[in-house]
């Protein structure tokens, strides 16, 4: 059965390191930061200007000057910093963010990344985007394997305007786990009871599968 | 001390005329100068080019302006929960530049500081990287980014003193510090403005040599965008 | 909370050996790594490049490093308060690349932010200008600067905590909070390391993720290099 | 008779303006913050990271992490404030300092400013002096009109390595006050006591000189 967003936010927050800094996007990225495993501490980081964020705050505590980089209203936790626009992307751009979780429209089997735009039709904006993918060594796309109209967003070539080149490592869908290696896709796991086939045929791009795929563990 | 302090917006205000550029801080709705944006939506000054984050919502913000199209054009890196922005834009009313939001706050910086342009990687390989200069260092290729040009700076600080000194409170930080001094003209309302000395030197985010006018505002609604609460 | 504690001074410079870059804060013997030069002092770790903005003086901060010969190349603004420095260099026993103290700041913030070059008018014309591209922008001409690369960065602070968060004092914050992250591992020395939650977030001037390792220096001379009393 | 060295800072109070933010290089530009005329208000920037400079401390109340650009103990007034190198430079570099005054080792009647190393012999370093000259609009010398052996310091051309091109406005000696026009000099005020003829046999560069020459006042 195919994950939730809660499922998917699960299996990345497997991926944080003790003591890394980690920026995450709207949308699924923001849900890690309710799976951080207990025996390890990272601190998280919102473009518009805290680090140390924490969980939501509770009813009648909330600050309007104290907001994520998806407007939502947040808290901090001990230790945590204010500072502008300016030094948050110094932080970005400077590589200091350990780990980038981010959501997309489409991904190329290179690491290409599209999620800004869509001409003529929705344009949201980059925001922080850029930045984010053109910097961190360290990316991965959280997403719905296909979209809306059932098409893989999993491509050999993006057709929406580029947000980065070659910079996306890892994908986590609700299907599957893909590394991009070398520039090619590498089925790494795939989701409790999701066929092979299925992630093959909802992947555009080459995918390459080994003889044995492991199941997602929780 | 150089007293910076002026009786009221609208004196705060004055000079800002048809077809300027203005920065404005903030992001989404906050730390953004309500006092200064709702005067110049009274004013019906038009033609102008906005240099912020976001472009506010439908009806609080710089999404007053664009109601009123006083926007001639909007630079920003993001717009995404403004329907009446994404209207005007894919109707081609409004002309937008949209800017990656980390070379969107260097190129405030950049103005600010003297420094003409600088390399940044971000946007290189896409549509922001069009008509740009493309150099290579150690390997990865970086576009080059000149730094704004504006006629005046409207930022909102938590507290200031008469001399302009300014400290910015949680995230309503954001792009406020970066634009002053990058206009020609800061101008600066806090939401407390006290008297000289009152201020730690130590904690000053922005001494007052980058600001040209303080004043205090009359109200500040301070609108969540996102009410985002846990259980507990 | 990420821990970057460490024990003590030889613990903080690990990893420190002959032939690395080093970025050192202060501004003459102001605001200096004091028990971090030291303990280099004691190392003797040789052939290093420093990027500092002054040389300290004969007997104390990098002077010390100079008199044992344990720097090979300075790279700084000014020198004038150093004999040796100044014999050294006439002498040709040390290398130095002067660089105008706005550029030295603009090229470890650089450094910090992952630009990896801008432009600047300082020294356009003049000697530091050889072999820089110039461009011009509006009728003025500038030069390019490159981001400065360096192996660490060791700075002082006045307080910091466990994670690394810094709070300067008065003047002796000057080139420490952009040399924080500019080279690959940043080491801060602190004359108080308080528990985590003691410093007010709006107050930090450098956020724990541009530090790798702090700890909490024995001793602090703090020499003044120029006592000046007024008559009362 | 030549001015010394409190009279030439004196004169150069003059040139100060209600409201400028300003920077004084070591030596006599630093006498100068002992000479604001008492009905304006201007602030003291020093490049080390403090604008808002106040006098020089009383005894037993120095503090060894507050001084300024020329490493002497200072304190500062209220509405101070604390920066980084950076910052300070942004200021410089942004153009919002509003007037320098520094010294020099030679000007040229171009303006060209020669202060930071002697080839060969003395090498101070350019400090932010390279920063300053390529950055203000408004930048004063005060200097000795003749070196000490006997050599005018006003040049056609700097023989000195050159710290900046085209910048000196004026300039203000123990015996003249010079301003750069159109790449020449011109004389505009004479010490008490000096003759013009002095004036023009100690600067080397062309001096232009009007028909009457007022003498400083102060």
């Amino acid at each position: 059965m195919p994950l939730d967003k809660n499922l998917i936010a699960k299996r990345i927050s497997q991926e944080l390191k003790d003591g890394f800094y980690v920026n995450l996007g709207i949308g699924i990225p923001t849900l890690i930061a309710n799976y951080v495993p207990e025996n390890i501490n990272v601190e998280f980081q919102s473009e518009n200007g805290v680090l140390g964020m924490g969980p939501f705050p509770i009813k009648g505590s909330e600050d309007p000057d104290l907001i994520n980089a998806g407007k939502q209203t947040i808290t901090t936790l001990p230790g945590a910093s204010f500072f502008d626009s300016a030094m948050s992307f110094s932080m970005i751009r400077g590589k200091h963010v350990d780990l980038t979780v981010l959501g997309a429209m489409e991904v190329s089997e290179k690491g290409d990344i599209s999620n800004w735009k869509i001409p003529g039709k929705l344009v949201k904006g980059m925001g922080g985007a850029m930045d984010l993918v053109a910097s961190s060594d360290n990316i991965i796309v959280a997403m719905m394997h296909v979209n809306k109209k059932g098409e893989s967003k999993l491509l050999k070539k993006c057709k929406l305007p580029i947000t980065g080149l070659r910079c996306v490592k890892k994908i986590v869908t609700e299907i599957a786990v893909i590394d991009i290696i070398n520039e090619e896709f590498h089925l790494k796991e795939i989701a409790p009871g999701v066929s092979v086939d299925y992630v093959i045929s909802s992947t555009e791009g080459k995918l390459n599968v080994p003889e044995f795929v492991p199941t997602m563990k929780f | 001390m150089i007293n910076k302090k002026v009786s009221s917006v609208t004196k705060a205000l004055e000079g800002i005329s048809n077809g300027m550029t203005l920065m404005i801080g903030g992001f989404g709705l906050c730390g953004i100068p309500e006092n200064s944006i709702l005067e110049l939506a009274r004013s019906g000054i038009k033609n102008l080019v906005c240099i912020s984050n976001n472009a506010g919502v439908d009806d609080f913000g710089l999404g007053l302006l664009l109601k009123n199209k006083q926007i001639h054009t909007m630079i920003a890196s993001y717009v995404g929960e403004n329907a009446e922005f994404e209207r005007q834009m894919l109707s081609g009313e409004l002309k937008v530049i949209l800017t990656p939001q980390g070379t969107l706050a260097e190129k405030c910086r950049a103005a600010q500081a003297g420094i003409p342009a600088f390399y940044t990687p971000a946007g290189y390989g896409t549509e922001v990287a069009k008509g740009k200069e493309v150099k290579i260092f150690d390997g990865k290729s970086y576009i080059l980014e000149e730094a704004y040009k504006a006629d005046f700076s409207i930022v909102k600080a938590w507290k200031g003193d008469e001399s302009g000194n300014l400290i910015f409170k949680g995230t309503a930080r954001n792009f406020n510090p970066m634009m002053c001094g990058a206009g020609n003209i800061t101008i600066a309302e806090v939401e407390s403005l006290v008297p000289i000395g009152q201020l730690d030197p130590n904690s000053i985010h922005i001494p007052g040599i980058f600001v040209d006018r303080i004043f205090q505002g009359t109200k500040f609604e301070k609108r969540i965008e996102q009410l985002t609460i846990r259980k507990k």
